[in-house]
């Protein structure tokens, strides 16, 4: 690498919420430090993980090697062990082993404070905005999996803990590439009295976002900034700041601070995730509510409120 | 009771047609093909490309008009190649319309990340979506029942105006009695000096223009955005429907209502607290359970087939006094 | 000209548009045609593990192709390989790790879960197909879905591995299937697949059982009047094809994977299916289109690395590549009667 | 050549007088010729018969002329003029209309639409169904082709289809009307009706060319005759010229005889016992009606009738493709009804199906792979369930001999040959099957003339080898040349039964009509 620091990234979801501020990251950090960027998709079958992995190390071009997505932890184990020299940022997770660096992400704490800003808006019923007299949340999930099971869990809490009788109402897509099945689920909640429904499925959650618009209801849109997608309609974003995360990484190399194996850890107090309410709203938002939303911040980052993640 | 309440009503109705649409509409653009004797796999890829520039139409043009145009310009260059390729040089079209399919997916992303300089969707205020048609007077006609027919896009009451006009279109019509027949006897067809190639062609090319306005629908009524794969097995859907109807329109529309009810139903269910993986399965188990069903049905049972043909012979046989034969017993 | 040579000159011509086609596409990204296919025959063949790592791609496109041809030859049409093939992925990985049996033992009784649950997948299409007429390719698309829902819902909600991904606990060693070399994950799979190829090939040209079968596929009403029992044979083809989509699954979890990952291998039953019905439902020349499209994934991996040559532009090549060969212009007389082609029935 | 007089006799006159005129024709398939040279003149306003062995090339000459097929060599001059007929619809626009061997209707449509199609009658852009069949109505009337417009074509029989591909003809202008093979699925007195039609039409100045393998047809109502042989122009000759011998000798080479065969009254121990024996159709509704009747061993039982009166259904029956609704049909004491396909054959039971390009054999494999059919799973033709291909090869080679079989060889694909070489291979197979019983549904149809005696020979010899034979067959002629029995079916039922010696064709023909035996014999005495 003469001189020129250059990093790749290996991910089969660069195109959902995450992977794009992913790329974002990487994007901003080769423009502003003008590094090596390749990028690879790895698609989806299974069968390719190991190829690729070897593709992309035996060479040594690259500084680092920004891996993401679990179903990839075998492959990169493999290609670890096989290319001990070469360095992986393995996001959004911590493995077992120690040659690696970690960017770990708590998207629970954000989506406990997602829960509990949707709860408390929930609770002022028909006194606020938008929000029938029913007692019920929403949560549209892309795929039933572990990590997605992370954030609702986060956002169960959230909500638990501001408004106790508020009920949360979760559904999943089953996919992450179908806004119309999205907009058709908000709409089946929306329709059950459900207000208030935060998306965690990528382009499906789009969907969910402009049902939010149809029926003039509420939404929460996820790991990017979402509020231009139905203004008036969405009240916040949790922001899950992968950018972030690449971009202080490959800055830290690139100043020559080696970046080393070990975990770094975005959370609510670092400001790796972050529950950004939308221009649009913040005015109408009671004070109370801000108020109660800043004790819990300060109550997660200190410790005194803990929050499960999903095993 | 309460969960029935919460289950079935009209909210339920309305899904369930916005759910059936887009998929009527890229059927009923199978059943051309359907019709005309070519199984045509490749109607997930026409579906996608004409999501996809419908949406760069809108956005270039800021019309949803031209952008539903350019994407059944694009779905009808597609269903073109199809045609070529399957009517002229005679490939395998299960080959054909999986390549075409593949081919679909990869250029949508490609076009995406050279226009736009991402992958993933394109989203935003840019694009210029099919506005609600409203029903003037629906809702003092029908109350609380107007959302069933107003307030749709446009392309929901193409899809369920087409089916009417399918079955004028194959009944009165040239061009669809020399699909039928196309389809049916293509020896006829060539004997009586109608080109098959040219019925199949246009077969090919009037199922591209459906599947196109089926993926507008898609990118620009049903929601307002492009994003990659998002016609989402639609179109398997669509073939699925259009082999066991026949291309027929009345069955295609009772078979795609049918699975968009199942559709909707099921998304309910799911707030019910069943496992998500087992209830989205329920649409596919629904349209299994009814394919088998119907085909089961067809062949009446043994015994009641049995009673039935021995009525029908004392029927017939005490009319005609014919030569002293005696009834079986 | 024979009609055989006729054919091969056809397939090269049709290979070289669809190159050209390409190499324009290649062209419009800002890279160099010759660099882009170099790299391609390369990360295909470039050495040994590169060739391994195309074995190991053909492998199970070869054997759900093997699948597909078992079916086409009996005149049933499998578009439910896909989920075959997860189906017996799964049985085989929960096998693996939830029976302790000796090893040896263990694979072998892996492998006969994942050809029987293959082969239980498509029961019940294929029963309605030989007693009702039920058409089998809708009922195997749709059970498609249903398989990959159902092995997502198995493995996240009833085996998922603590603290893993959405995954089942690792298989047990005893339960692998054989690595062939050092150096490649290639194995046992690969000779299966070849070994199925020859012997399916075998059983239709020279078995008093496959001729009856091939006779049901072309002329189902001559079978019946000849005394063979078609609705049956119908039944037991489906089932074979099935069996063997499963042991696709099979091969892929004992012998790659190590567990079942949901999801985890979407698309092989269409490739297979594509590279049997360009074979012309032969078994032999199914190893050869399944041999060029591994070459091809594998080639293309490498492309993505070592050229701004995306995973996108890849797949539309090959997608033309494809389309480019199925045409059989060359290869058919013009001028005469069209109406006689074969169609397909609904 | 013998026809080179009247050609050129041809040439000095005024051109138009030719309705058609092919001139050195020359088709390949590949390496084989089907039409060489050919030269066909046919006057205005005659009838002209066109006869050949099976694969003759008449057929392909037929389709050349119509445009269904390219000529490689030769000229095409339609009322005078020179045209390239590149597909049907430049030969329809020059006043020519086919009638294909194979009927080329849609069956779900009806029959106004089918007469109409490629020519439909609109109204505001839509098809106008009314005035469709009215024309057809019309048209039905002006020629006297009796047909119900509004019916769907599937519902009826093949004696209408006919009527219907003529009418779709006439609608279409046609001055010149070519029929392959019109009367093979015919019943005489239908065929009777169509030759008065056909006369009817050139009475109208029309032209008719027909291609037949039944020779008192072509002598009855023909004008000229021209004979085909392996491709080649034999000859044109006024038909009023000629006797049967002749045609014969010219078509085959050689001469045939018509006789009615020697008939022994040496039947055995009865083989096939039917009993009240009743079957539905596809509309489950009945079409066998309580059939009972026996065949012994070294005798054959024709079964007359036309076509659609319940044979087919009785055929199947017996050959368990279809299911008996009632009674039963004992083989040797095994009751057929109760068993497969497979079982049948095993109890000693061959069958020539009716329909054999469907039955009868897959028409996409070769001839060897047809051959084997039924054995495959028996020694030698197969060991431990291997299959012993060289030995089916040999033993096709010779049944391609002996059953005189025109082919390129065991590996020939069936659906190039001709009809009636096709019929070869089928009855090839089941006549070495060494079966006690042997059910031959149409033995002859469409097959030439040579080709009908050495079936008839091999069938013959097959009773003289003490099998039972059960003949099914539309043509009485047939019947009264090979059966002992005759048995007469009318709508599902046996109407009567008659011997062979003396039975004759008048009462048969009332029989087939409908009445029963006692009614029919006052009738005709
Ligand atoms: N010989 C033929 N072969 C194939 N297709 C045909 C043939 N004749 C007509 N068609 C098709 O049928 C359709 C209707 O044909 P038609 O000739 O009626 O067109 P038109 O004259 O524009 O219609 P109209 O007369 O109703 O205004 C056309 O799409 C044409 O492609
Ligand atoms: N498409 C084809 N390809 C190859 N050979 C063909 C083709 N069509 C016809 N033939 C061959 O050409 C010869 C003439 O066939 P044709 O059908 O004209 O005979 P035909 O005189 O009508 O016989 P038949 O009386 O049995 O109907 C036959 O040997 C046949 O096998
Ligand atoms: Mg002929
Ligand atoms: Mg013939």
């Amino acid at each position: 690498a003469n001189g020129k620091v250059s990093v790749a990234a290996i991910s089969g979801y660069f195109a959902q919420g995450f992977g794009v501020s992913i790329v974002n990251g990487l994007n901003k950090a080769k423009d502003e430090f003008g590094v090596d960027l390749k990028l690879v998709d790895t698609g989806n079958r299974a069968l390719d993980y190991e190829e690729q992995f070897a593709n992309l190390a035996k060479g040594g071009q690259y500084d680092l090697i920004f891996v993401m997505g679990w179903e990839l932890v075998d492959a990169l184990q493999k290609a670890s062990a096989a290319y001990p020299d070469q360095r992986f940022v393995f996001i959004d997770g911590v493995l077992d082993s120690d040659k690696m660096i970690y960017a770990n992400f708590a998207e629970e704490q954000g989506s406990f404070v997602a829960g509990a800003l949707a709860g408390m808006i929930e609770n002022k019923g028909s006194a606020f905005d938008k929000i029938g007299d029913g007692k019920s949340i929403g949560f549209v999930g892309g795929r039933d999996i572990p990590v997605i099971r992370n954030f609702l869990g986060g956002y169960e809490q959230g909500s638990r803990y501001a408004a106790p009788d508020v009920k949360v109402n979760s559904v999943f897509a089953g996919t992450f590439d179908d806004p119309a099945k999205g907009s058709e689920l908000a709409q089946a909640l929306y329709g059950q009295g459900t207000d208030i429904v935060y998306n965690v499925a990528g382009p499906t959650g789009e969907g969910v976002m402009q049902a939010s618009a149809a029926v003039d209801k509420y939404s929460i849109g996820v790991d990017v900034d979402m509020c231009a997608s139905a203004p008036g309609n969405v009240l916040a974003s949790m922001l899950k700041r992968g950018d972030i995360a690449v971009y202080s990484l490959i800055k830290d190399e690139v100043e020559g601070r080696k970046v080393t194996p070990g975990t770094r850890t975005f959370d609510l107090a670092s400001g790796g995730v972050e529950v950004k309410i939308c221009d649009d709203i913040a005015p109408s938002i009671p004070a109370d509510v801000t108020a109660k939303l800043d004790e819990i911040k300060k109550g997660i980052a200190d410790g005194s409120i803990k929050v499960e993640r999903h095993k | 009771m309460e969960i029935l309440d919460k289950l079935l009503n009209v909210a339920l109705l309305v899904a369930t047609l916005r759910t059936t649409a887009p998929i009527l509409l890229v059927a009923l653009g199978g059943s051309f093909t359907t019709k005309a004797g070519i199984f045509n796999i490749g109607l997930e890829g026409q579906m996608l490309v004409g999501a996809f520039f419908a949406v760069l139409g809108s956005i270039w043009s800021g019309s949803a008009l031209i952008g539903v145009a350019c994407g059944v310009v694009a779905a009808l260059v597609f269903a073109l190649a199809f045609a070529v390729l399957v009517v002229s040089f005679r490939a395998n079209e299960v080959v054909v319309g999986l390549a075409l399919n593949i081919l679909a997916g990869g250029m949508t992303i490609s076009l995406m990340k050279a226009i736009f300089g991402t992958r993933g969707s394109i989203v935003g205020q840019k694009i210029v979506g099919l506005p609600k048609v409203q029903i003037p007077g629906a809702r003092d006609l029908l109350g609380s029942w107007a959302p069933l027919v107003s307030g749709y896009t446009p392309m929901v009451y193409v899809a369920f105006v087409a089916v009417p006009f399918l079955v004028l279109f194959y009944k009165r019509t040239r061009l669809g009695l020399y699909i039928r027949v196309v389809g049916e006897k293509p020896e006829a067809a060539e004997a009586l000096g109608i080109s098959i190639t040219r019925v199949r062609y246009t077969a090919s090319l009037l199922c591209g223009l459906l599947a196109g306005l089926a993926g507008a629908h898609l990118s620009l009524g049903y929601i307002t955005m492009f994003t990659e794969n998002m016609s989402s097995g639609r179109g398997f859907m669509a073939v699925a429907i259009l082999i066991f109807s026949a291309g027929d329109p009345l069955k295609v529309l009772a078979g795609c209502l049918l699975f968009g009810f199942a559709d909707a139903f099921s998304l309910r269910l799911q707030t019910f607290g069943f496992p998500s993986y087992l209830i989205l399965a329920v649409p596919y188990l629904v349209a299994l359970v009814a394919l088998f069903a119907l085909s089961y049905r067809s062949r009446p049972r043994i015994i009641r087939e049995t009673l039935e043909s021995m009525k029908k012979m004392l029927s017939v046989e005490t009319k005609p006094a014919e030569t002293g034969n005696n009834l079986p017993r | 000209m024979s009609d055989g040579l006729r054919a091969f000159y056809g397939q090269i011509i049709a290979l070289a548009i669809a190159l050209a086609l390409g190499a324009l596409i290649i062209v419009l990204i800002d890279e160099s045609p010759i660099n882009v296919f170099m790299t391609l025959v390369r990360g295909a063949f470039g050495d040994q593990s590169k060739i391994a790592g195309t074995l190991l791609q053909t492998t199970p496109i070869l054997i759900c192709g093997i699948a597909a041809c078992i079916g086409l030859r009996g005149g049933m049409f499998n578009v439910g390989i896909e989920g075959q093939l997860f189906l017996g992925g799964f049985a085989a990985a929960w096998v693996g790790f939830a029976l302790p049996l000796p090893a040896g033992l263990h694979m072998v009784v892996g492998m006969a879960a994942a050809v029987l649950a293959g082969a239980a997948w498509v029961a019940i299409p294929a029963y309605f197909r030989a007693r009702y007429n039920t058409n089998e390719v809708v009922s195997t698309i749709l059970s498609n879905y249903v398989a990959v829902l159902l092995t997502s819902y198995f493995t996240i909600f009833l085996f998922k591995r603590p603290g893993g991904w959405s995954e089942t606990p690792p298989i047990l060693p005893t339960a692998y299937l054989p690595e062939l070399f050092s150096f490649s994950r290639l194995n046992w799979g690969l000779i299966i697949g070849l070994a199925l190829a020859f012997f399916v090939a075998w059983f239709f040209r020279q078995t008093a059982k496959g001729y009856s079968i091939s006779m049901v596929g072309s002329a189902p009403k001559f079978a019946e009047y000849g005394g063979i029992d078609v609705k049956r044979q119908g039944f037991l083809v489906l089932l074979a094809s099935g069996a063997v989509g499963g042991l696709a699954g099979g091969v892929e979890t004992l012998g790659i994977h190590h567990r079942f990952m949901e999801g985890f291998a979407p698309g092989f039953g269409f490739d297979g299916l594509i590279a049997a019905l360009l074979a012309n439902g032969s078994p032999i020349i199914t190893i050869f289109t399944a041999l060029f499209f591994g070459a091809l994934r594998n080639g293309s991996l490498l492309l993505e690395t070592d050229t701004s040559a995306s995973r996108e532009i890849i797949t539309v090549i090959q997608a033309l590549i494809i389309l480019s060969v199925s045409a059989q212009v060359l290869m058919k007389r013009r001028g005469d009667s069209t109406a006689g082609e074969r169609r397909w029935k609904f | 050549m013998s026809d080179t007089s009247p050609a050129k006799r041809q040439e000095t006159t005024s051109p138009a007088e030719n309705a058609v005129e092919l001139i050195d024709i020359t088709k390949r398939f590949g390496a084989f010729v089907a039409n060489e040279r050919v030269n066909l003149r046919v006057k205005r306003g005659e009838i002209h018969a066109i006869i050949g062995e099976n694969g003759a090339g008449k057929t392909t000459l037929m389709n050349i002329l119509f445009g269904l097929l390219q000529p490689d060599e030769g000229r095409i001059v339609l009322n005078g003029r020179e045209t390239i007929v590149t597909d049907p619809a430049t030969a329809i626009d020059a006043g020519l209309g086919m009638v294909h061997q194979h009927f080329k209707l849609v069956p779900s449509l009806s029959v106004a639409d089918n007469v109409f199609l490629g020519m439909e009658i609109r109204r505001n852009g839509l098809i106008d169904q009314a005035a469709q069949i009215e024309k057809t109505r019309e048209l039905s009337e002006r020629f006297g082709l009796k047909v119900e417009p509004q019916e769907r074509v599937s519902l009826l029989s093949v004696g209408i289809e006919q009527r219907i591909e003529i009418l779709k003809v006439l609608a279409r202008g046609a001055r010149t009307i070519i029929l392959d093979e019109p009367t093979a699925v015919l019943t005489p007195q239908e065929s009777r009706e169509l030759f008065q039609t056909l006369r009817g039409f050139v009475a109208d100045g029309m032209t008719v060319i027909f291609i037949s393998h039944h020779l008192e047809e072509v002598m009855e109502v023909s004008d000229t005759v021209t004979v085909l042989r392996h491709g080649k122009h034999v000859a044109t000759r006024p038909t009023a010229e000629l006797t049967k011998d002749d045609l014969v000798r010219m078509m085959v080479g050689r001469n045939v005889s018509f006789d009615r065969r020697r008939r022994t009254k040496t039947a055995g121990e009865v083989v096939l016992d039917v009993k009240n024996l009743w079957a539905r159709d596809e509309r489950r509704l009945p079409a066998l009606r309580d059939a009972s009747f026996t065949v012994r061993a070294g005798e054959i039982v024709g079964i007359a009738g036309v076509a659609g009166n319940g044979q087919t259904e009785l055929a199947e029956v017996l050959a368990g493709l279809r299911p008996a609704s009632h009674g039963s049909a004992m083989l040797k004491g095994r009751d057929l009804t109760a068993l497969t396909p497979a079982a049948i054959r095993d109890a000693g039971f061959a069958h020539v199906p009716g329909d054999r390009m469907v039955r009868g054999v897959d028409g996409s494999a070769s001839i060897s792979s047809n051959l084997l059919m039924g054995r495959q799973f028996k020694a030698p033709w197969s060991r431990n369930g291997v299959l012993d291909w060289d030995g089916v090869a040999k033993q096709a080679v010779e049944m391609i001999k002996r059953f005189d079989i025109r082919a390129r060889g065991p590996e020939d694909t069936v659906k190039r040959l001709s009809g009636g070489n096709i019929q070869k291979v089928v009855l090839a197979r089941e006549f070495t099957n060494d079966a006690d019983f042997l059910l031959i549904d149409q033995p002859t149809r469409g097959v030439d003339i040579g080709a009908q005696e050495s079936i008839h020979d091999e069938i013959m010899r097959q009773r003289a080898a003490g099998r039972a034979v059960l003949v099914i067959s539309v043509q009485l002629d047939e019947l009264l040349t090979l059966a002992d029995r005759i048995l007469v079916m009318f709508n599902g039922r046996i109407m009567g039964e008659v011997e062979g010696d003396s039975a004759d064709s008048e009462r048969i023909g009332m029989m087939m009509a409908g009445l029963n035996a006692s009614a029919a014999s006052e009738v005709a005495a």
